[in-house]
């Protein structure tokens, strides 16, 4: 079996600050990989432990944090590495990236799974599986919690708005991950020193017959949700009686109770 | 056993003093694995923010072109800062070159980047649990479920001792013989950073501050310019923490919020807080023997810092032990062994090199500095000198008049004043 | 519900009303009969919900019908061939203006737009079914009480909450309020104390009231929380990030909170 | 900038990757009647008394510093690093 796992390092939004103008301090925030992504590949070096597979990870961005991640996921146990080289990959737009994953796909496969995170940790948009699914013509699980993999097929648990599907699908499939799925493993040092002598394959995007698009006019600043932040303390009997009359008086006065 | 779970010298930490063992290690064709618990290189150092440059100069060729240097140092300043104002000295150089300015983790990724450009190995993500010791040899490390073989092992693990401490190689140090490391870096930007403190692009000021803000606490402050940032942050004894019940956390505020620096500091964006324990015991408390058999310890971990009085020497002196344990091993290793006497060539040269000299000559700094009165009498007695002699009044002051009414505002005898002035001489 | 009478539900509010009954949600089949209705006329604007299932579609949908998409939209604007639009990016921290080439695709967060008044004359037509491309079985979940999303006084309860047992409070307030309650994702798909969720992966709710209790405020929680127009944090946890954007917050335990609000509301009435 | 800012503030400033068990355990009986240096020392003071005087201490914030450790006169902090890739990660240093 061959699968390929998406990756995106992203800016981990919980450590993201901004300065005083709002302007994300992106230069001291962290890069790693997604935990959804985290998990996608995990799934995929399950089905390699017990069905055995060639597990190809690929991401695309030539950034330090590009080349990390993606020795971050041979450190992990995926057998081959790959970055497609695109400058400022931060500002590409959604179907570029799903396609240089699918004509990756076409031109270093067949495969028979494609595995990504179900959004990636910093847009969340939660459309690059589908895109790939779309433009591959493979079937598709989106939101996956619980994923077994068989043979030919594939189950899955998804968790949606109006309840739980759980899907079965032949392969080949394009099957998103959440980061309730599993807890991806913690590479050893063994694991890391034998990926150090492994390599991270360069491919460019004219090798893929790729049009690279950005994004226009991109502006990025702190998303200002005006807001009164009162904050009453509830730390005895005495405070707590306190504050919760004044909550409940100034959500009266707001009209809100 | 595989070629990658054996290598001919392993280096606990990626540190400077790791890094730099490292590099020279694989430089002479050692096969060498540094491992580091950062999540990526660089990820658990703090400094101040001055790194000198002789050692590089001396053993990195072409490095002022590769290295990520902030800023050179033109301006060193001092303060004194009192309740009533400050008093400061400065000293600008022609042109700086000396001494530069730069961020740990971006330097060390610099040195990590050379390490592997020799063929060495910089593992991440890699705690060391323990040295693997057989029959009173260091013999590799355990990290997690794996093990891993080596005929040397370079302890380079930092201030924090735990695994030298843990295989009896050192005592866990005293109260007195270790300081806490406390810094904020401050976004500013380059135009307000150069405008405020008339500086060029890359030239930079250190500061070194005593006083007020510090409360009379056994320690120093600092200031530093990057490119784009400011660190603040002051390094005092753990005693004084333990002891007198001063906060640590309200330390790097309370001298970040004085008016002296204030107004430096307006408009920035407070972008990291950190911290990190200081070996500050000197000459009397560098490990003795800092090597035995199968290992070397280097750097922080060995006690190799030097604190003068007015400067804090650290990641040249971590540098220079990582190349002096690389060149060690390499000569035992080109003599086929790994006891503790062959090793011992280590303990020569860092005799004879500029660490131990250094340490050698400021011996009694440590003693010197641990006196209060420094950090308390003798700031406020600068501060009110300085302040008489300057006097608005109708009177005017002679110096020496102005220096009396100081000693006696302070009571402090001037004999004390010469004795400590004597101490002084003899120790920074 | 039978596609008919969906269709007749939103009549009114729409020009031409496409519906097939498809079954549970097969993505691929969903998004053919997508294709076959773009297929006959030419679409500038596709606009798609900001949930799990309308970020499936869009994506399918315009990687070959559009090519440019956004997510997470709260605010467009139209040049002559072109959109400008606002979308909230880094956990909903941030938010991003970008310009979109036309035709594009976008995800709209609810609340974003007031709903349009009915009075559009609607022709409802019919798309054919389409292929199954996988087996599907869907258990819906079961709504106890008012649907979040539809509901003026939202009551959530995060991971401050120690047992299932406890949640009975956090209904109670609710009922009180005659408002829903929900609770955050890990609670309700770790350990599955709930059929709904509040957050990106889940529900986006707008109500008048939003109670968050127990809650950290999680960016991807607090995505699906910020179009309430009024939001109140209970959390023991002072430097919980909540507290950032609350309008009113206590810092307290919440097993001595809530009980005290539950008592002062119920003497009220 | 001339704010003082709570050091809950300055450590949300600084980035984390937490573990989800603590790598520092204090064994709070040890701390009975001690005067409790680790209080005043501890740089993200994340040790505190509660409301009955017995001991807290949330590893959340630690900078791994070893402070702790060194200034406990009763050997109470069993202290070790978070494992390899957790805990604070410094992006100047």
């Amino acid at each position: 079996m061959r699968i390929i796992v998406a990756l995106k390092p992203t800016y981990d939004v919980s450590q993201l600050k901004f300065d005083s103008e709002g302007v994300p301090l992106l230069d001291t925030c962290p890069v790693t990989l997604g935990e959804a992504d985290k998990c996608a590949l995990e799934e995929a070096l399950k089905v390699k432990g017990s069905l055995g597979a060639t597990v190809v990870a690929v991401t695309v961005g030539q950034s330090e944090a590009h080349i990390k991640g993606i020795k971050d996921a041979l450190a992990m146990g995926a057998d081959e590495g790959y970055i497609i080289k695109i400058n400022n990959a931060w500002n590409i737009s959604s179907i570029t990236v799903a396609n240089a994953i699918a004509r990756f796909a076409v031109v270093t496969g067949p495969y028979d799974i494609v595995f990504t995170g179900s959004g990636a940790g910093d847009t969340h948009s939660s459309i690059i599986g589908p895109m790939v699914s779309a433009l591959l013509g493979y079937r598709l699980v989106a939101n996956a919690d619980k994923v077994e993999v068989k043979e030919q097929k594939a189950t899955a648990k998804c968790t949606m708005e109006d309840g739980t599907y759980n899907y079965e699908v032949e392969f080949p499939a394009v099957i998103t991950v959440t980061s309730e799925a599993n807890e991806p493993r913690i590479p050893t040092l063994k694991a890391i020193l034998r990926s150090k002598n492994m390599q991270v394959k360069e491919i460019g995007p004219e090798q893929l017959g790729l049009s690279v698009e950005e994004y226009k006019d991109i502006k990025v600043i702190k998303h200002m949700v005006e807001r009164k932040r009162v904050i009453m303390e509830a730390s005895d009997q005495k405070s707590t009686e306190e504050s919760v009359v004044k909550l409940l008086t100034f959500l009266k006065d707001e009209g809100v109770i | 056993m595989t070629e990658q779970e054996r290598f001919d010298a392993i280096v606990v930490g990626a540190g400077p003093s790791g890094l730099s063992a490292g590099y020279f290690l694989a430089k002479k064709g050692l096969n060498v694995a540094v491992l580091e618990r950062g999540t990526e290189v660089g990820s658990k150092n703090v400094f101040g923010g001055r790194i000198y440059a002789h050692v590089f100069d001396k053993n990195f060729q072409g490095w002022r072109n590769e290295a990520p240097v902030e800023r050179w140092v033109k301006k060193e300043k001092m303060a004194l800062l009192c309740k009533s104002g400050s008093v400061s000295f400065e000293f600008e150089r022609e042109k700086g070159q000396g001494s530069f300015t730069a961020f740990l983790n971006p330097f060390l990724n610099w040195l990590s980047s050379l390490v592997e450009s020799e063929g060495g190995t910089v593992a991440t993500g890699v705690k060391v649990d323990s040295i693997n010791f057989e029959n009173g040899y260091a013999r590799g490390v355990t990290a997690g479920p794996d093990k891993l073989e080596a005929d040397y092992v370079v302890i380079a693990e930092g201030a924090n001792t735990l695994l030298s401490e843990k295989h009896g190689i050192k005592r866990a140090p005293g109260l007195d013989e270790t300081s806490l490391g406390i810094k904020e870096v401050i976004k500013l930007g380059k135009d307000t950073i150069n405008k405020r403190l008339s500086l060029e692009d890359d030239e930079g000021v250190a500061q070194f501050i005593l006083g007020e803000p510090l409360q009379g606490l056994s320690g120093g402050g600092f200031f530093y310019t990057m490119k784009e940032y400011v660190t603040v942050g002051a390094v005092v004894r753990l005693s004084e923490f333990a002891r007198k019940r001063y906060n640590a956390k309200d330390l790097v505020e309370d001298l970040r919020l004085s008016p002296y620096l204030t107004k430096v500091l307006e408009g920035g964006t407070l972008v990291e807080y950190s911290a990190h324990l200081v070996p500050e015991s000197g000459f009397k408390g560098v490990l003795k023997k800092p090597y035995g058999n199968g290992f070397l310890v280097a750097g922080d971990a060995a006690g190799f810092l030097l604190n003068t009085g007015f400067t804090i020497r650290g990641v040249d002196m971590a540098v220079e032990s990582g190349r002096l344990a690389a060149e060690a091993i390499a000569k035992a290793h080109s003599e086929g062994g790994n006891s503790e006497e062959l090793l011992s060539s280590y303990g020569k040269l860092l005799d004879e090199s500029f660490i131990m000299k250094n340490l050698r000559k400021f011996s009694r700094t440590a003693d010197f500095l641990s006196d209060n009165k420094i950090y308390k009498n003798y700031v406020n007695l600068a501060c009110s000198t300085v302040k008489g002699v300057f006097d608005e009044g109708e009177e005017a002051k002679r110096a020496f008049e102005s220096f009396r009414k100081a000693l006696n505002i302070q009571g402090i005898s001037f004999l004390t004043v010469l004795k400590d002035a004597w101490e002084a001489y003899r120790s920074i | 519900m039978p596609g008919r009478e969906l269709a007749e539900k939103v009549s009114g509010l729409y020009g031409e009303i496409y519906y097939s009954d498809l079954g549970p949600f097969d993505p691929l089949a969903y998004v053919s009969a997508l294709y076959e209705v773009a297929s006959s006329f030419s679409a500038d604007i596709a606009v798609f919900p900001c949930t799990g299932k309308g970020r499936v579609l869009a994506g399918l949908f315009s990687a070959k019908n559009s090519r440019s998409t956004a997510t997470d939209v709260y605010r467009v604007e139209s040049k002559k061939n072109s959109l400008v639009v606002r979308r909230l990016v880094y956990g909903g921290k941030a938010e991003a203006s970008l310009e979109l080439n036309l035709p594009a695709t976008l995800c709209l967060l609810q609340g974003s737009y007031a709903e349009a008044e009915a009075n559009l004359a609607s022709r409802i037509n019919k798309v054919s079914k389409q292929n199954q491309s996988c087996r599907v079985e869907f258990i819906p979940k079961k709504v106890e009480g008012i649907e979040p999303d539809k509901a003026e006084v939202v009551v959530v309860g995060g991971r401050g909450i120690r047992t299932k047992e406890d949640l009975k409070m956090i209904i109670e307030l609710a009922g009180i309020l005659k408002g829903a309650w929900s609770v955050t994702r890990p609670l309700a798909v770790d350990e599955g104390w709930s059929e709904t969720w509040i957050g990106i992966t889940g529900l986006t709710v707008s109500p008048k009231l939003y109670i968050g209790i127990g809650v950290s405020g999680q960016p991807h929680h607090m995505m699906g929380a910020r179009s309430s127009k009024i939001v109140v944090a209970i959390n023991s946890d002072r430097n919980a990030p909540i507290f950032e954007e609350c309008d009113y917050g206590i810092v307290g335990d919440l097993y001595v909170v809530v009980p005290e609000m539950i008592k002062r509301l119920k003497n009220v009435k | 900038m001339s704010e003082r800012f709570s050091v809950e503030k300055r450590l949300s400033l600084t980035n984390f990757k937490l573990y989800d068990k603590p790598h520092i355990i204090v064994d709070y009986e040890k701390c009975e009647g001690c005067s409790r240096p680790c209080i005043s020392s501890c740089p993200a003071g994340l040790y505190s008394i509660d409301e009955r005087g017995k001991l807290r201490f949330n590893y959340e914030g630690c900078l791994e510093c070893g402070t702790c450790r060194l200034v406990c006169p009763r050997n109470a902090v069993k202290w070790e690093y978070p494992p390899g890739g957790f805990g604070v990660w410094y992006k100047f240093g």
